[in-house]
């Protein structure tokens, strides 16, 4: 019944995103939602690793990257159409497949720390190459690109956003509480358990880094189509580093946190920066950006749909609790 | 005899749970006191709680007549309260040397003198003195974690389940030194081996659903078979 | 020949400094477990205090001291606030060390406002000498020789006191620490208002080594910073200074000899290491 | 020929030879009890069997088969489950979340990525009949984490069985467990035994509860094998008397 | 509810001229206000609003319209860039964008201005590809570009038999830099003897100085943007020493104070507030410090001051009127005067051919950095870069 409750809240949540760009025309809300649901759909990937498999990585950004290049460049060097765009699709997913698959295989030789760091020295030689390899990314400075007529509108682009983000959500939900699933929370709690119980740790491993791996790259190709531009900036921490926060403050684990995460974190951005403009003591308003983190720990440590979880948790479990006492006396 | 160490109906909840729910006992000086019951009773969460470890809500807990349940875990160490833990809390990644530099308080002769004594107990302990504390066998982490304790001058002692996963002849070897420090050190127990109980304890107290439900000299236990099939599930 | 030697003693400077920022995170990276991802900004105001403090009082040595003070201040405000609800738990870690990070950087902005400024060697430190073809630059000397005394001094501390074996075991198993009857937390304390103190001492140092000091210049470093940390193995002295150094002379040689793949020298040097030695340079196996 | 036989079984760290040139069979359907001193390398030769360790010498066969080299999740699949000395569960999920991981995977759903795991009603249904079989069925929504010591070791226990295997492993299983509770559940293993087949090694140092338990005992001493015989002969053995047993075992 | 109904029309672009004109004429201002380029976004920032208030003399208004500016803080994103510019042109629905202080930002942002149809006028970014592969008509730019600072370089040095080394950052702004360089210093008969790139994030730059060395130039030519400077090293490694002179564009105030060590080199300036002589100048530099505490306007001040100018001095020639196809005819050759002395778009790609200026850094008496001092001015034409977009 809960779990019903749930979903059809969810869903109301989601024909309203549906039929918001009908009503409320604002071009720039509907610009700053489409950089949440691809935020999202980045963040969910990362939480993937991050909270159902206990993998961190500091490299996210690779995959991210690599989409967002492999749109542009094919964009700039072929023609913007469907085909090209489709094509494009394939490519990147068939690069982060291969890319998360070795990632994935490192992951057997080395220890969370030292994973983070290799992922953060991959990322750092596709930022280098992205940098290098001028004549097909211009170097740092990026290059823009046109997109296919389907992708240009606004709205259009909102809605496909959004839906892809639905979609992401639910194969995520699906693939997580899937037996599969269930298995990598085992994998993230104890490994070599999980082995022992029969289940070959690395190939669970990988399967988790690939799917994530491929959805990030697939978010990359919608953000850098969303500016139809794209530089190095695609490749650096700062990528890796949001989709992290966002998982973090939204809850790690929980997929739906991914989302909140990634919606608060555009928000308060968003409004922190018009409030800069209300009054000069807030033009240092990254501070107060920086204090929202803070205080995001010390009242949501388990991010905000972790914490809501938790307290829901509570009140079954105190329920659950005097039922027993009342039997037992 | 006064009480070394005395429970009045403490009451601990760790997180919303309510763990204990009216412990109360007296440990007297020089005397070994056996907490028995069955699992998840809340022996290991009474030691806890004396030890600051999961604090008292409610009730007090008073070492040699002062009031200690609200201080920090470290300044009722500090008053000469060992502890050995349920799951031996060895540091893993430090040597069994280390291991035992961390417990000790001082480096005169005395602590030496100590030393070669834990030593000759275990000396499982001086053949891998350099290994890390991780790479030891099950019953070899025990002795360690006994050793620790053992290291310093305390005036009473925690034992948590001494016994588990010690061969035999090492038992035998435990509770021998166990009567050997009686005079100097008040010790509790937690134990689930009855023979090891009821041999070297003085006193005894069952808990059960978290409260402190009997109580008396260890013999009365001997002797009460029914007590024993009620409680501990032995005849 | 020359050239070799300029390079060598250039890259070992430029690792020494490199240590020296690191330092502070073995210390509490290495020691505590701590992701500090807010190292890069006590380390930031270490230079910016102490290039302050130099340029008003006009010793570079009350400067250095004023560096340290803030390195421990804020040290000790960070850990007491920040850090200590968050033991234990690396993501809350980073969460909670970036916002600082953030509020710590553009602090500086509202203090020193935005612009970069410039941080000079006092002039006995200034210039270099020249032997044959090689220079030999003073500052550098300098740089190495605190190097190795910061070196020298912790390891001293590490191997004559219990400290490291207390903050070590403390990580481990905090509750049984404090059973033992340890302070764990004063220990936590100190030991992470001196990682922050090593942080700040290379902020101020590393001023006149580039001759420019500016509010971003944490991040940049810390990153360098935690590299080192990672393929010295975490936690080991001799570890960082020796990737440390690894770091400085791989940069100094690559750019000359191959400065096609010197963007990537720091990240193909990890990327080495970890794939030959996995637990790091000096990293214990498991 | 036995179930499960080493040749010369040896590992080696570093200087130690934790376990030096042990060669043992066991039949199907038997019972076999290991015991020792302290670090006399008893878990390190479980470790070596269920594929934790690789050994530096000898060999391992199963059913006849080579395993040595194999993987111990291989090995599991095959047939070789095992539980641990040290408690080794997963802490942050539910007590009956850590069985049902254990049935799913002995029931073979592994890779389905699709469906929701609550669609596999017969593996909670068979998840919560061991909980039940182990006295744990009470504690079936706490973290595994919240549990006391005793009852993370029926925990173990329950996880290992619900793999259901043909060969189980068992090291000190009782440790800790309450006196009423440990013949109660050295009971459910001797059923498991006699119902289905089962091969049964276990390492215990509880001697009267061993004594009638098992067909033969094997002695571990310093690594090597000291002696491998029925329960009497063992208990006549000089060495086990004076260096395993002192003065109380008897 | 009439008269409103007409205001809408108007807005639409259609009848009602009295309405029309009394409507503000709205520019958008993108800026980096926090991040790496603050410093830049500020100079770029105070210089508009200077130039707004000297270009309309004080009233701000152009043809009896108002003109309001918002500025929006880019961040030094470029996706933040393309959301603020959009926010810019759909609800306030500005007529011209101004911006922004970094070349990714601004790259972001061109597809907008097309899309839109609007004016952008470009300030300060430098990339050549700008005004070149990425060229779009409805930008103009009153910054100078690479291939600009490039000539203005060679032309402070270059010359027959004349060998140079260069020194640059790793990244696009330097490798831009040192092919345009190159370009422009051959054809004035010198020759490249080594190119050097170093990492930009590099603490040490030995390697990169000791191979400049090896190559023995006459001039090391140093294309640098960024904090983190080579200039402590350069003299440590006593370049100068050996006979090599040290060349480079001159920074803003903050970055002049760390060149200390190269005082006594000839290079070039895009601007110092002492390098012009015009009124336009005087005024700058007067009102400045009478509206900053005393501060001189720095190196970006005099751009945002002539993009403003710029498109007052448009609005001034279309009488106030908006159309885009209409202000890029007026822009387009259009020559209008600046701090910097008279500026032209070049029609073919819109860039604004500049003065530039061939100065020599020297200590000044009560001044705490090396000032740049004018050697000669290079003439717009000098400077031009070549088209190619
Ligand atoms: N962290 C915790 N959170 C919630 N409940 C807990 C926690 N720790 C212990 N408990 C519960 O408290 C009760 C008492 O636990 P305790 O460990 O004190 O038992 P015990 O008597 O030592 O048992 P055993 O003989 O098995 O060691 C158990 O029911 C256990 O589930
Ligand atoms: N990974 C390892 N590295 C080094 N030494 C090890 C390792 N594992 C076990 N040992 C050593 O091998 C010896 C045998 O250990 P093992 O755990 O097998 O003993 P055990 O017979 O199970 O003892 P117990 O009854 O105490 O559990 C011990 O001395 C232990 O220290
Ligand atoms: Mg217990
Ligand atoms: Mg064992």
């Amino acid at each position: 019944m809960i779990k019903e409750k749930k979903n059809l809240f969810y869903g109301l949540i989601a024909v309203m995103l549906l039929v918001l760009p009908f009503v409320y025309d604002s071009r720039s809300m509907i610009i700053l939602l489409t950089q949440v649901f691809i935020f999202a759909m980045f963040a969910m990937s990362y939480d993937l690793l991050l909270g159902y498999t206990g993998i961190v990585s500091f490299g996210h950004a690779m995959f991210f990257g690599i989409g967002a290049y492999t749109i542009g460049i094919f964009m700039k060097q072929f023609e913007p159409t469907v085909p090209y765009f489709l094509l494009a699709v394939l490519v990147t997913v068939v690069l982060t497949a291969i890319l998360s698959y070795i990632v994935g295989l490192l992951t057997l030789r080395l220890k969370s720390h030292f994973y983070a760091m290799l992922t953060l020295a991959f990322a750092g030689l596709f930022l280098v190459l992205a940098e290098k390899w001028r004549s097909l990314t211009y170097g740092n400075d990026g290059f823009t690109f046109r997109t296919p007529e389907v992708f240009r509108d606004r709205f259009d682009f909102y809605l496909i956003c959004l839906v892809a983000m639905i979609l992401v959500f639910v194969l995520l939900t699906r693939f997580t509480n899937s037996p599969l699933g269930r298995v990598l929370q085992a994998i993230r709690e104890n490994e070599p358990r999980a082995e022992s119980l029969g289940y070959s740790v690395i190939q669970y491993k990988i399967i988790a880094s690939v799917v994530s791996g491929v959805i990030a790259g697939l978010a990359g190709i919608l953000y850098s189509m969303s500016l139809r531009f794209v530089n190095t900036s695609v490749f650096t921490m700062d990528i890796t580093l949001d989709a992290l926060l966002m998982t973090i403050i939204g809850g790690v684990g929980t997929l739906v946190g991914a989302i909140v995460g990634a919606g608060i974190i555009e928000f308060a951005h968003h409004w922190l920066t018009q409030l800069a403009k209300v009054h000069w003591i807030f033009e240092r308003w990254i501070i107060l950006f920086g204090i929202v983190y803070i205080l995001a720990v010390m009242f949501f440590p388990k991010g905000i749909v972790g914490t809501l979880q938790n307290m829901k948790k509570r009140k079954k479990h105190t329920v659950e609790n005097k039922d027993d006492k009342n039997i037992s006396g | 005899m006064s009480a070394q160490l005395k429970l009045n109906n403490v009451e601990t909840y760790i997180g919303q749970f309510h763990i204990l729910q009216g412990i109360s006992f007296e440990v007297r000086k020089g005397e070994v006191t056996v907490l028995l019951g069955r699992n998840g009773a809340g022996k290991t969460t009474t030691l806890r709680t004396i030890m600051g470890l999961n604090p008292a809500s409610k009730g007090q807990v008073q070492f040699n007549g002062e009031d200690i349940h609200s201080l920090p875990t470290y300044q009722i160490a500090q008053k000469g309260i060992g502890y050995v833990p349920e799951d031996q809390g060895i540091f893993a990644q430090l040597t069994v040397e280390e291991n035992m530099k961390v417990a000790m308080k001082s480096d005169n002769d005395q602590t030496q003198a100590r030393l070669h004594y834990i030593l000759d107990l275990f000396p499982d302990l001086k053949t891998f003195w350099k290994k890390p504390g991780g790479l030891l066998s099950g019953g070899q982490k025990q002795m360690l974690s006994i050793a620790r304790a053992y290291i310093n001058e305390n005036e009473l002692l925690l034992i948590d389940e001494p016994s588990k996963g010690l061969a035999p002849i090492v038992v035998e070897k435990v509770m021998e030194s166990i009567m050997e420090m009686k005079e100097n050190t008040t010790i509790v127990l937690v134990e689930q081996n009855f023979m090891m109980a009821s041999t070297i304890g003085d006193r005894f107290y069952i808990i059960d659903d978290g409260k402190t439900v009997q109580s008396g000299e260890m013999q009365v236990l001997k002797d009460d078979q029914d007590m024993r099939r009620k409680y501990l599930g032995i005849a | 020949m020359e050239v070799f030697f300029n390079l060598a003693l250039n890259g070992l400077a430029t690792g020494m400094l490199i240590f020296l920022l690191a330092a502070g995170l073995t210390l509490i990276f290495g020691l505590m477990d701590v992701l500090n991802f807010a190292h890069g900004g006590l380390f930031a105001w270490g230079a910016y205090s102490g290039t302050w403090i130099y340029a008003t009082t006009g010793s570079f040595f009350i400067g250095i001291i004023g560096a340290i003070i803030t390195g421990l201040i804020l040290g000790m405000i960070t850990e007491r606030f920040i850090i200590k609800p968050v033991y234990g738990n690396h993501v809350q870690q980073i969460l909670i060390t970036l916002g600082l990070m953030l509020v710590l950087s553009e602090l500086l902005k509202v203090v020193w406002g935005p612009n970069q400024l410039s941080a000079v060697a006092p002039s006995f430190l200034q210039g270099s000498w020249e032997v044959g073809n090689i220079i030999i630059i003073k500052y550098r000397v300098f740089i190495i020789l605190v190097g190795l005394l910061v070196f020298l001094a912790v390891q001293y501390v590490l191997k004559n006191t219990k400290i490291g074996l207390v903050v070590r075991a403390g990580v481990m198993n905090k509750e049984m620490v404090q059973a033992l009857g340890i302070n764990i937390k004063k220990v936590f304390m100190l030991v992470f208002m001196i990682g922050a103190a090593m942080a700040a001492l290379g902020g101020v140092l590393l001023g006149p080594y580039s001759g420019v000091i500016h509010a971003e210049m944490g991040m940049e470093f810390a990153i360098l910073a935690f590299i080192v940390v990672v393929i010295g193995g975490m936690g080991s002295f001799p570890g960082s200074i020796l990737a440390a150094i690894l770091v400085g002379l791989s940069g100094s040689f690559m750019a000359y000899y191959v400065p096609d793949l010197a963007l990537a020298a720091n990240m193909l040097l990890m990327v080495v290491v970890l794939i030959f030695r996995p637990q790091g340079l000096f990293g214990m196996k498991g | 020929m036995g179930l499960i036989e080493t040749t010369d079984l040896t590992i080696a760290f570093g200087g130690h030879t934790a376990v030096d040139r042990v060669s043992f069979s066991v039949d199907e359907n038997h019972f076999k009890s290991i015991i020792g001193p302290n670090g006399a390398g008893k878990t390190t030769f479980f470790n070596l069997l269920s594929g934790q360790l690789t050994p530096t010498a000898g060999k391992i066969l199963y059913r006849g088969e080579d395993i040595t080299k194999l993987s111990p999740t291989l090995r599991t699949r095959k047939g070789i489950g095992r539980s641990f000395q040290i408690t080794n569960v997963f802490p942050n999920l539910t007590v009956l979340e850590n069985v049902r991981l254990a049935v799913q995977s002995q029931a073979g759903i592994r890779y389905q990525m699709l469906v929701s795991y609550k669609k596999y009603k017969q593996v909670e249904a068979k998840a919560v009949e061991w909980l039940e079989l182990v006295l744990l069925d009470n504690k079936k929504e706490t973290l595994a984490c919240n549990l006391a010591h005793g009852e993370k070791r029926k925990l173990e226990i329950a996880m290992l069985l619900a793999l259901n295997t043909d060969v189980l492993l068992l090291d000190e299983p009782t440790a800790g467990m309450s006196l009423e509770e440990v013949p109660a559940i050295l009971e459910v293993i001797r059923k498991i035994k006699e119902t289905g087949d089962r091969t049964i090694l276990l390492i215990e140092h509880k001697m009267d509860l061993i004594m009638d338990l098992s067909d033969s005992i094997m002695v571990l001493f310093n690594g090597s094998l000291l002696a491998d015989g029925t329960p009497e002969e063992i208990m006549k053995n000089e060495t086990v008397q004076s260096a395993y047993l002192g003065g109380v075992g008897g | 509810s009439n008269s409103k109904e007409s205001g809408n029309e108007s807005s639409g672009g259609s009848t009602d001229k009295q309405e029309e004109t009394q409507a503000p004429i709205k520019i958008g201002v993108l800026a980096s206000q926090t991040g790496g380029l603050e410093a830049y976004g500020e100079q770029t920032l105070r210089g508009f609003e200077l130039g707004l208030e000297y270009a309309t003399d004080g009233t701000n208004e152009v043809a009896g319209r108002k003109i309001e500016f918002v500025v929006e803080d880019t961040e030094t994103k470029p996706e933040v860039a393309v959301q603020k510019a959009t926010k810019l042109l759909e609800e306030d629905e500005v007529d011209f964008l101004v911006g922004s202080s970094s070349s990714g930002d601004t790259l972001a942002v061109l597809p907008l201005a097309e899309e839109y149809e609007k004016i952008m006028i470009v300030e300060p970014a430098v990339a050549d590809s700008i005004t070149g592969s990425e060229f779009n008509r409805y930008l103009f730019r009153t910054a100078r570009n690479s291939s600009q600072d490039a000539v203005a370089g060679a032309a402070a040095i270059a010359a027959d038999g004349v060998k140079i080394a260069t020194l640059a950052p790793d990244y696009s702004f330097g490798r831009d830099g040192v092919s345009a360089f190159k370009e422009a210093a051959e054809k004035l008969g010198a020759e490249i003897v080594h190119e050097e790139y170093a990492d930009p994030a590099a603490t040490d730059f030995t390697s990169n100085i000791q191979k400049v060395i090896d190559a023995d130039p006459d001039y090391l030519f140093v294309v640098w943007a960024g904090a983190n400077s080579p200039w402590n090293q350069i003299s440590d490694m006593k370049v100068q020493d050996k006979g090599i002179k040290i060349s480079t564009g001159a920074p803003d105030i903050a970055a002049l104070a760390t060149m200390q060590p190269l005082v006594g080199m000839e290079g070039f300036s895009v601007y110092y507030h002492d390098l012009p002589s015009n009124e336009i100048n005087d005024w700058l530099v007067e009102k400045h410090k009478e509206k900053f505490n005393g501060d001189v306007p720095d190196l970006f001040t005099p751009g945002g001051m002539s993009a403003a100018i710029a498109i007052v001095e448009a609005l001034k020639k279309t009488e106030g009127e908006t159309d885009t196809d209409q202000l890029i005819d007026t822009l387009e050759g259009m020559s209008f005067e600046t701090p910097k002395g008279t500026m032209t778009f070049r029609p073919e790609d819109h860039q604004a051919l500049q003065t530039l200026y061939a100065i020599k850094l020297e200590e000044k008496e009560g001044v705490p950095y090396p000032v740049p001092v004018l050697m000669r001015e290079l003439s717009p034409e000098e400077t031009a870069p070549p088209v190619r977009n």
